[in-house]
C-alpha cells in the first residue's frame, strides 16, 4: 500500500447524549479507494461532514498528508486537497454547467488574476464535460438538472479542482443505470491519475466493481475492514445489515 | 437645454457608478446591503475633509477609499456569521450610525451644516467646457468601472462570486474562502461608491448629511432591480433612466398641473412602485443576467 | 384503500423524479417502500400524501381520487396520518400538545378518550406529558410522532423511514409498535424505509423503487427470501439464471 | 426608453418662454419631502406676488412676469436638476429658493457660478453668507434672529437659557448664534440639546434639560417635532418655566393651543407698509390665515426682483443684481423693511415680541 | 428612578406591539417585513378618519385595526406570497418598495402636516414622584392588554398551538392536519392588527404623520431582532431593552464622574445608541439574545 493520504485516530463525536462516533480509526492509501458503508445511522454522514470540514470532532486526530485538520475550516481543507461531494447535490439557478465545472479550479480566481490572468480557455473542464456526459446539456442552467445529473456534475466539479483525496456521498443515487458502469470507468481512470477516494455508497455493485477496501461503521464503531467481496461472509457485517435473525439463517445456510 | 443634460447626464453616470458598485454586491455576490449610500459617503466625506484642510483632491480620493475600505471591511466583518435579511438591516444600523456621527461631528465634517465651496473639478475652464469635461471624466469613471467589473464577473473570480451567491456551501467544499471573498467584494465595490461620492462633493460643491439618508440607497437599489441584477449594462440602464425620470418629472408636473404633493407621490411611487413591480413580474428586470455569458469555450 | 395509477410527479420545473408508478395497498397490511437514495420512494410518499401533486395519473384513497387534494385536508377527511422522517416532532411544544394536535377535528370527549388510551398504551410518553419534546430521545420522537398521527384513529398511516436516526434496539422497538398497529387496528399501513431487511421483517408485501420506476414488487417473505435482494444489498455475485441485475431488466 | 426620453423633451420644449412677451424668473422650494408644508407657503408667497406684479400691468413695459416653481424634494440632488433645468433650460436671470440650508447652499454656489441672481427666502445658516456676489438673503440669518431672541431674553431678566433645536443646519447655526449673543449680553446658556428629528418623543431630552433648570426654555422647531415637544413639555409639566420661541408661529401652528399657553417669542413682522394688504390677500386667496411664518419672503423675493428689473429696465441677471444693491436699502417689503449689508445679507428685521395669552398677543 | 422606569415603558409599548408583529410573522414567513411598520401608520390614519367621520374612537380604532388586518392578509397574499418564492431577501426588498408606495398613499391622502386625535387633554397625573398623562397610561394599558391576549392566543388556546407548531415545522404541520396557509394568514392579519393597535396607541399619546412608521423602522427592528426574530415575546424584552438603552443615554448624568454638574451624552446620539446596540449584539449574538439555534446558511 502506498503511503497514506489520510489518517483517521480515535475519532469521536456525539450530538448531545446520542454518540455518533466512538474511537473511529482508518487509513487510506494515496493509490486506494476505499468505500465507507454501514446501515442508515450508523455514522457515515458524519464522519464524511468530520473529515472534510463540514463538522468538528470531539475527540481524535485527522491526519491529511501528514498534516493535522481535524476542525479546519472546510475551505481550508479542500484547499489542501480534501474534496466532498454531497448526497443532493444543489446546483445553482443562473450558472450554466460549463460555469459550475469551471468554477470548480481556483487557479486564477484571485482578485487580481481577473486581471492578469489570460483568457478563460479550460481545456480541463471540456474534457470533463465530455467525459460526464454533460456536452448537450453544457448551456443549460446547472439547477435545471435532474437529480442524477446534478450528481455527475457535482462529482465531476469536485475532480476539476484536482483533489488528492475525494469523498463521494452516494455517487450513484439516482444515477442512471447505464452511467454507473461509466462512471466506475471514470474514477477509476482518475484513481490511477492519483486521486485517493473514500466512497460513501448504498449500491454494492458498484461497490464491489470499484472499491479494492471497505469500511464499515455500524453504531459509530467500525465493524469491518476488508475485501468488498468478503463483506457476505462477515457475520457482523451481514447482522448489522439484515438483522440478527437473518445473519444465522444466511449465514448458516 | 443642452446644459440641463449634459447635468442629468453627470448625475446619471455618478449614479451609475453607485449602481454597479451595488450591482456588484447584490447582483453577483449575493450580499443584500442596505447600507451603499454610507460607502458613497465615504467618497464624499473624503473630498470635503481633505478641501477643508486644504489638502489636494488627490488626498480626497485617496481618504475617500480609505473610508470606503475601512467601512467596507467594517461590513463584511458583520457579515461574517449573520444571515442575508439580518445583515441587511445591520448595515442599515451602520450607516445609520455613521451619518449621525457626520451630522454631529462638527470639527472634522462641519456638522448638520455640511463643507461647502469645495472646489469645481474643471472651474477654470471657460463655460460650456467645465461641465463638458466633468461629463466626460465621469464618462470615463464609469466605462472604466465597467470595465472593471466585467473583467471580474467574466474571469474565474466571477465565477466564485457566483457560486458563493447561490450554493455557498459547495464553493466552500471547493476551497473557496467565503469571507475572504465577501471581504473583496465589499472593497471593491467600496471604491467605486466612494470615486462616485468623490466626483459628487466636486460637481455639487457641498457636502452634508442629509445627503446620506438611507432613501438614496433605496433609490440605488431600484435601479439594480430594474436595470437587471447580475448584468453590468443592465445596472447602468437602470441607473441611467431612474435619473432621467427623476429630472424630468418636474416637466411632467409643469405639463399636467398637477399639485405639489403628487410630484413627491410620483417620486415615490417611481422608487417603489417600479421596484415592487419588477421584483413581483420581472425579477430579472431589463435586461437579464446572462447565463452561461459571453465567455468563449 | 390506496391505488397509485401511472404516477408521474416532480419538483419546480426539474425533470419527472416518478416515471409511471403503480402501487396498491389496503387495509391490514404493510406495504414498505424500498430502494437506494435518490430512486423516488420519498417523493412517492409525498405524492400519496398530498405534498407533492402528481403530473399524471392519479392517486386514489377509498376509491376517490385524491391526487389533488393537500396534505392537511387529507388529515382531516380522509382519516390519513402521515410521519414525515427525522424531523417529526414540534420540539418547542410540549409532548401533550404534539399528539392533541392531531386530533384537532375531533369532538373532545372523543378526543380526551383516545387520548387516554394512547397514553396506556405508550408508558414512555405518559411519563412525560408536560415535557417539551425537543427532550425526548429519538425513539422516543418516533413513539410520539407514531402517536400524534394515530390519535385521530386514521384508516391510512404513511410513515417515512421510521428508523433513521435510530439505534438498533430502537429501530425493533419502533417495528414492533408498528406492526402492533397493523394487527390491532387493521390500518393500512405504507412506509418507506432504508433498512430494507428490518422493514421486510414487518411488512406483507414491498416495492422496489429504481430511477423512478417500480423495480420489485411482492410478498415481503418472498423478497427477504430472494438472492436478487440479498445482492441489491450486500452485492455478491448475481443469481446465476440472469447475469444481470434483476431491477435493470424492468 | 428613446419614447420616453423624447416625450420628456418635448415636454421641456413646449415650456420654454414664449419669446420676449414675459419675463420669467425661477424658484427651487421643497414641495415634498419632509419640509412640503413651508415650501408650499413659500410658493404661495411667489403666486401672490407674481399675481399682483401682473395685475398692475407686468414688467419693462408690459411684459407678464411668470416664475417657474420647481420641487427640490428636499433632496440636494433634486434640487440642482431644478436649479440646472432653471438656468439651462429656462433660462432665467433670477432664481429664489431653497428652504433648507443644506440646500441652499449648493444651488447658491451653482447659481453664483453662472452669474444668476440668487434670492435665499428661507435659510438662516450663517455660510450663506460666504456664497458670494449675486446671491441676496430676504431672511435674517440665525445672527439678526438669534441676536434679537437674546436681547429679548435677557430683557425679561431670564439669565439661565437651556435651548433646545433641531439636529440640522437650522438648528446648529441658532444654537450657536444664540449662545454667542447671550453669553455677550451677560446671560448663561445652561445646556443646549440637539434633538434628533424623526423620534415619537422627546421626553428625555426635556426631562435632560430640565435637570439644569434653567429660567427659561429657548426653542425652535417645525412640523411634528414641534407639535411633539410642546405637548410633552406640557405633559411633564415643565412648562410652568418660561418657554421662548424663535419663530412662535413656527413653533406653535400644529400645537393645541393648551399646550402652548404662555409661551414668549419672537416672530416675523408683516406689517409693513405692504404688509396688511398682503396678508388680506393671502387670506382671500387660499381661505386660512398664513401657514407658516415663510411665505413672505418668497412675496417679498418677487416683488424685489420685478422692481429691480423695472429699475435696471433690463432681465440680465448683472443688473438685475446692481439694481437690488441699491434697492435693498429700506425697502418697503411684506416682511418689514429690508436692508442688505455688505455681503447682501439682510441686516435686521423688524420682529414681533409675541405671548399666548389665549391666543397671540403682542407683548 | 421612578421616572426612568416610567419613561423607559412608554418608549417600549411604542415599539412593542410592532416588534411583535413583526417577530410573530417572521416565524411563519421567514423574512423581516419592512411594510408592518408602514401598517401601523395605516392604522392611526384610518382610526382618525373613521373619527372624523363621526364614530367614537374605541369602535373607530377596532374597525381601523380590522381594516389594517385585512389589508396585511390581502397584501400577503397578492405580493409576499409571490416574491417569498424568489427568495426571503428579495421578499425583504419587496416590502421596502411597498413601504415606499405607502408612503406615497399617505401623502397624497393625508399631507405632510401631522394630526391629532381629538381627544380630551389634561395635565399630566403624578406617581411616585412620575409623569405621566391619561394617554399614557390608556397607551400603555392597552399595549400590555394586546400583549397579554397575544401571549395568551399563543399559549393557551388551539390557534396558537397551531401557529407554533406551523413555525417549528411546517410540513408537519400540514401533516397533522393543520392548514399552514390559513394559519400563516392568521398571524398575518393578527400582526396586522398588532401594528395598527401600535400606530394608534402612538398616535393617543401624541402626533400621527406620514413619516410615523418609517421613523419607527430602525428602533422596531432594533426590538425585534434582539428579542430574536420569530420569538414574539422575545420582541417584547427586546423592546424594553431599546427603550432602556436610549433612556440611559439621554438621561443619564455623568457630571459627577467628571467633576462637573450637569453632563449628558448629548441627546443627538439617542437613536445611535439602540443602533449600536443592535450591532454590538449582532456580532456577539448572531440571532438574537433569545433564539439559541444557529443556522448556518
Amino acid at each position: 500500500m502506498a503511503e497514506a493520504v489520510l489518517t483517521a485516530e480515535r475519532v469521536a463525536k456525539a450530538f448531545g447524549a446520542h454518540k455518533v462516533l466512538s474511537d473511529v480509526r482508518f487509513r487510506i492509501g494515496a493509490d486506494e479507494i476505499v468505500g465507507l458503508l454501514g446501515p442508515n445511522g450508523s455514522g457515515k454522514s458524519t464522519l464524511l461532514n468530520i473529515v472534510s470540514g463540514f463538522s468538528r470532532p470531539d475527540a481524535g486526530e485527522i491526519l491529511f498528508l501528514g498534516k493535522s485538520v481535524a476542525g479546519m475550516p472546510s475551505h481550508k481543507i479542500a484547499r489542501q486537497g480534501l474534496v466532498r461531494t454531497f448526497q443532493l447535490p444543489s446546483m445553482p439557478h443562473r450558472m450554466s454547467v460549463r460555469e459550475v465545472l469551471r468554477a470548480g479550479s481556483r487557479d486564477g480566481a484571485g482578485l487580481l488574476q481577473a486581471f492578469t490572468g489570460k483568457g478563460s480557455d479550460d481545456a480541463e473542464a471540456e474534457e470533463l464535460i465530455e467525459q460526464f456526459a454533460l456536452a448537450p446539456l453544457a448551456h443549460q442552467p446547472a439547477s435545471s438538472l435532474s437529480g442524477g445529473q446534478k450528481k455527475l456534475l457535482s462529482i465531476a466539479v469536485a475532480l476539476r479542482s484536482r483533489p488528492k483525496l475525494l469523498c463521494l456521498d452516494e455517487p450513484t443515487a439516482g444515477v442512471h443505470p447505464q452511467l454507473r458502469g461509466r462512471m466506475v470507468e471514470l474514477l477509476k481512470a482518475f484513481n490511477k491519475r492519483g486521486v485517493a477516494m473514500l466512497v460513501v455508497e448504498h449500491d454494492m455493485h458498484f461497490i464491489r466493481e470499484l472499491c479494492g477496501r471497505c469500511i464499515v461503521l455500524d453504531r459509530g464503531e467500525i465493524i469491518a475492514d476488508c475485501a468488498p467481496r468478503e463483506l457476505t461472509e462477515n457475520e457482523r457485517v451481514v447482522e448489522a445489515y439484515l438483522g440478527k435473525s437473518v445473519a444465522k439463517q444466511k449465514v448458516s445456510a | 437645454m443642452f446644459e440641463f443634460l449634459i447635468h442629468v447626464a453627470i448625475m446619471a453616470c455618478l449614479y451609475g457608478l453607485l449602481s454597479l458598485s451595488l450591482n456588484l454586491q447584490v447582483g453577483f455576490g449575493g450580499l443584500v446591503n442596505f447600507g451603499q449610500v454610507i460607502l458613497f459617503g465615504c467618497g464624499t466625506y473624503g473630498a470635503a475633509i481633505a478641501f477643508s484642510h486644504q489638502l489636494g483632491p488627490v488626498a480626497g480620493i485617496a481618504l475617500g477609499i480609505v473610508f470606503a475600505v475601512v467601512v467596507a471591511a467594517a461590513f463584511a466583518r458583520l457579515g461574517r456569521n449573520l444571515g442575508a435579511d439580518y445583515w441587511g438591516i445591520a448595515t442599515l444600523a451602520v450607516a445609520e450610525v455613521l451619518r449621525i456621527l457626520a451630522n454631529n461631528e462638527a470639527w472634522l465634517t462641519g456638522g448638520a451644516q455640511g463643507i461647502s465651496g469645495i472646489p469645481l473639478l474643471f472651474g477654470d475652464m471657460p463655460r460650456p467646457m467645465g461641465p463638458l469635461m466633468t461629463l466626460g471624466l465621469c464618462l470615463v469613471l464609469l466605462l472604466a468601472a465597467w470595465w472593471l467589473c466585467q473583467r471580474l464577473t467574466t474571469s474565474r473570480y466571477g465565477l466564485a462570486l457566483k457560486l458563493m451567491r447561490e450554493e455557498p456551501q459547495l464553493a466552500a467544499s471547493l476551497g473557496y474562502d467565503l469571507a475572504a471573498l465577501k471581504t473583496q467584494t465589499l472593497m471593491v465595490a467600496a471604491v467605486l461608491a466612494a470615486a462616485s461620492g468623490f466626483v459628487f462633493a466636486h460637481y455639487i460643491t457641498f457636502v452634508g448629511p442629509d445627503q446620506l439618508v438611507s432613501s438614496e440607497t433605496f433609490l440605488i437599489w431600484a435601479m439594480v432591480i430594474i436595470g437587471g441584477s447580475g448584468n453590468h449594462l443592465g445596472a447602468i440602464v437602470g441607473a441611467i433612466l431612474m435619473q432621467f425620470l427623476f429630472a424630468f418629472v418636474p416637466f411632467v408636473k409643469d405639463a399636467l398641473g398637477l399639485p405639489s404633493e403628487y410630484v413627491a407621490a410620483m417620486r415615490l411611487t417611481l422608487v417603489g412602485g417600479g421596484l415592487l413591480a419588477f421584483l413581483m413580474w420581472r425579477t430579472q428586470g431589463l435586461i437579464p443576467e446572462r447565463i452561461g455569458g459571453k465567455q468563449n469555450g | 384503500m390506496i391505488r397509485v395509477n401511472k404516477v408521474r410527479a416532480g419538483y419546480g420545473d426539474g425533470p419527472d423524479i416518478l416515471q409511471g408508478i403503480d402501487l396498491t395497498a389496503s387495509g391490514g397490511e404493510i406495504v414498505t417502500i424500498l430502494g437506494p437514495n435518490g430512486c423516488g420512494k420519498s417523493t412517492l410518499l409525498k405524492c400519496i400524501a398530498g405534498f407533492v401533486r402528481p403530473r399524471g395519473g392519479a392517486v386514489e384513497m377509498e376509491g376517490r381520487d385524491v391526487s389533488a387534494v393537500p396534505v392537511h385536508e387529507k388529515v382531516k377527511n380522509h382519516r390519513m396520518g402521515f410521519v414525515p422522517q427525522t424531523d417529526n416532532v414540534f420540539s418547542t411544544l410540549t409532548v401533550a400538545d404534539n399528539i392533541l394536535l392531531g386530533a384537532r377535528h375531533l369532538p373532545v370527549a372523543e378526543r380526551n378518550e383516545r387520548y387516554a388510551e394512547l397514553m396506556a398504551q405508550y408508558p414512555s410518553l405518559a411519563s412525560k406529558q408536560e415535557r417539551k419534546a425537543s427532550a425526548l430521545s429519538g425513539g422516543e420522537r418516533q413513539i410520539l410522532s407514531l402517536a400524534r398521527a394515530l390519535i385521530s384513529n386514521p384508516k391510512v398511516l404513511l410513515l417515512d423511514e421510521p428508523s433513521a436516526g435510530l439505534s438498533p434496539l430502537m429501530m425493533h422497538e419502533v417495528f414492533a409498535a408498528i406492526a402492533e398497529i397493523r394487527d390491532r387496528t387493521g390500518m393500512c399501513i405504507v412506509m418507506v424505509e432504508q433498512n430494507a431487511f428490518e422493514a421486510l421483517g414487518v411488512a406483507d408485501r414491498a416495492y422496489v423503487l429504481s430511477l423512478g420506476k417500480v423495480a420489485i414488487e411482492g410478498r415481503a417473505a418472498d423478497l427477504l427470501a430472494d438472492p436478487a435482494m440479498r445482492h441489491l444489498y450486500l452485492g455478491g455475485e448475481p443469481p446465476a439464471a440472469e447475469g444481470k441485475p434483476r431491477f435493470a431488466a424492468v | 426608453m428613446h419614447k420616453a426620453l423624447l416625450a420628456a423633451a418635448c415636454l421641456a420644449l413646449s415650456s420654454l418662454p414664449a419669446l420676449a412677451q414675459e419675463v420669467v424668473l425661477g424658484a427651487v422650494v421643497p414641495l415634498s419631502g419632509a419640509s412640503a408644508t413651508l415650501g408650499d407657503d413659500q410658493r404661495r408667497g411667489i403666486e401672490l406676488a407674481v399675481d399682483k406684479i401682473n395685475e398692475q400691468g407686468g414688467v419693462l413695459g408690459g411684459k407678464k412676469l411668470r416664475v417657474i416653481v420647481e420641487d427640490s424634494g428636499g433632496r440636494a440632488p433634486s434640487a440642482l436638476d431644478a436649479a440646472k433645468k432653471l438656468v439651462t433650460v429656462d433660462n432665467v436671470p433670477v432664481v429664489i429658493g431653497e428652504y433648507s440650508s443644506g440646500i441652499t447652499i449648493p444651488v447658491g454656489q451653482y447659481l453664483v457660478q453662472e452669474g444668476r441672481v440668487h434670492l435665499n427666502i428661507g435659510s438662516s445658516s450663517g455660510k450663506i453668507r460666504g456664497l458670494g456676489d449675486g446671491s441676496f438673503s430676504l431672511i435674517g440669518l440665525d445672527n439678526v434672529s438669534s441676536g434679537f431672541a437674546a436681547q429679548d431674553v435677557v430683557d425679561n431678566k431670564w439669565k439661565k437659557a437651556a435651548v433646545i433645536v433641531p439636529n440640522n443646519a437650522y438648528g446648529q447655526g441658532v444654537a450657536e448664534q444664540f449662545q454667542k449673543a447671550f453669553s455677550a449680553l451677560g446671560g448663561e446658556v445652561v445646556t443646549t440639546v440637539m434633538y434628533t428629528e424623526g423620534q415619537t418623543t422627546y421626553r428625555r431630552e426635556l426631562q435632560q434639560m430640565e435637570r439644569s433648570e434653567p429660567d427659561v426654555y429657548v426653542y425652535s422647531a417645525y412640523g411634528k417635532e414641534a407639535a411633539t415637544i410642546n405637548r410633552e413639555s406640557f405633559e411633564l409639566g415643565i412648562n410652568s418655566t418660561p418657554w421662548y420661541a424663535i419663530y412662535l408661529s413656527m413653533c406653535t401652528s400644529d400645537a393645541d393651543p393648551k399646550f402652548v399657553q404662555g409661551q414668549y417669542g419672537l416672530d416675523l413682522n408683516y406689517i409693513g407698509p405692504d404688509g396688511a394688504a398682503y396678508e388680506a390677500a393671502y387670506k382671500a386667496k387660499y381661505n386660512e390665515p398664513f401657514k407658516t411664518s415663510f411665505n413672505g419672503y418668497g412675496y417679498d423675493a418677487v416683488m424685489m426682483a420685478a422692481a429691480a428689473i423695472e429699475k435696471a429696465g433690463s432681465a440680465a441677471p448683472k443688473a438685475i443684481s446692481a439694481a437690488l444693491k441699491e434697492i435693498g436699502n429700506g425697502y418697503k417689503g411684506a416682511t418689514g423693511d429690508i436692508t442688505f449689508d455688505a455681503d447682501r445679507q439682510r441686516s435686521k428685521q423688524p420682529y414681533l415680541k409675541l405671548k399666548i395669552e389665549d391666543g397671540v398677543q403682542q407683548r | 428612578m421612578v421616572q426612568f422606569v416610567v419613561d423607559v415603558l412608554i418608549r417600549a409599548v411604542d415599539l412593542a406591539l410592532i416588534a411583535i408583529g413583526l417577530s410573530s410573522v417572521y416565524s411563519l414567513i421567514r423574512f423581516p417585513n419592512v411594510a408592518l411598520v408602514q401598517y401601523a401608520t395605516t392604522g392611526a390614519l384610518l382610526a382618525l378618519g373613521l373619527q372624523m367621520a363621526g364614530l367614537p374612537l374605541v369602535v373607530a380604532a377596532i374597525a381601523a385595526c380590522a381594516l389594517v388586518g385585512i389589508i396585511a392578509v390581502v397584501l400577503n397574499v397578492v405580493v409576499f406570497e409571490r416574491l417569498l418564492r424568489a427568495g426571503s431577501a428579495i421578499a425583504m426588498v419587496g416590502s421596502l418598495a411597498l413601504s415606499m408606495v405607502f408612503s406615497a398613499i399617505f401623502l397624497v391622502t393625508a399631507g405632510p402636516r401631522p394630526k391629532r386625535f381629538e381627544l380630551e387633554i389634561n395635565p399630566p397625573l403624578r406617581f411616585l414622584g412620575a409623569r405621566l398623562t391619561e394617554h399614557q397610561l390608556i397607551s400603555v394599558g392597552i399595549s400590555a392588554l394586546a400583549i397579554g391576549v397575544f401571549a395568551l392566543i399563543l399559549f393557551r388556546t388551539d390557534l396558537g398551538r397551531c401557529m407554533r407548531a406551523t413555525a417549528t415545522n411546517s410540513v408537519l404541520a400540514s401533516a397533522t392536519g393543520i392548514d399552514t396557509r390559513k394559519v400563516t394568514n392568521t398571524v398575518v392579519f393578527l400582526s396586522g392588527v398588532m401594528a395598527a393597535l401600535g400606530g394608534i396607541g402612538l398616535s393617543v399619546k401624541g402626533e400621527m404623520s406620514a413619516q410615523l412608521g418609517l421613523d419607527m423602522l430602525l428602533p422596531v427592528f432594533a426590538a425585534a431582532i434582539l428579542g430574536g426574530l420569530g420569538n414574539a415575546l422575545g420582541a417584547a424584552v427586546g423592546a424594553v431593552v431599546i427603550a432602556a438603552a436610549e433612556t440611559m443615554v439621554t438621561n443619564v448624568n455623568f457630571g459627577p464622574l467628571f467633576g462637573e454638574s450637569v453632563l449628558f451624552i448629548p441627546a443627538a446620539y439617542a437613536t445611535a445608541a439602540s443602533f449600536l446596540l443592535l450591532v454590538v449584539v449582532l456580532l456577539i449574538k448572531p440571532y438574537g439574545l433569545f433564539v439559541s439555534e444557529v443556522k448556518r446558511v
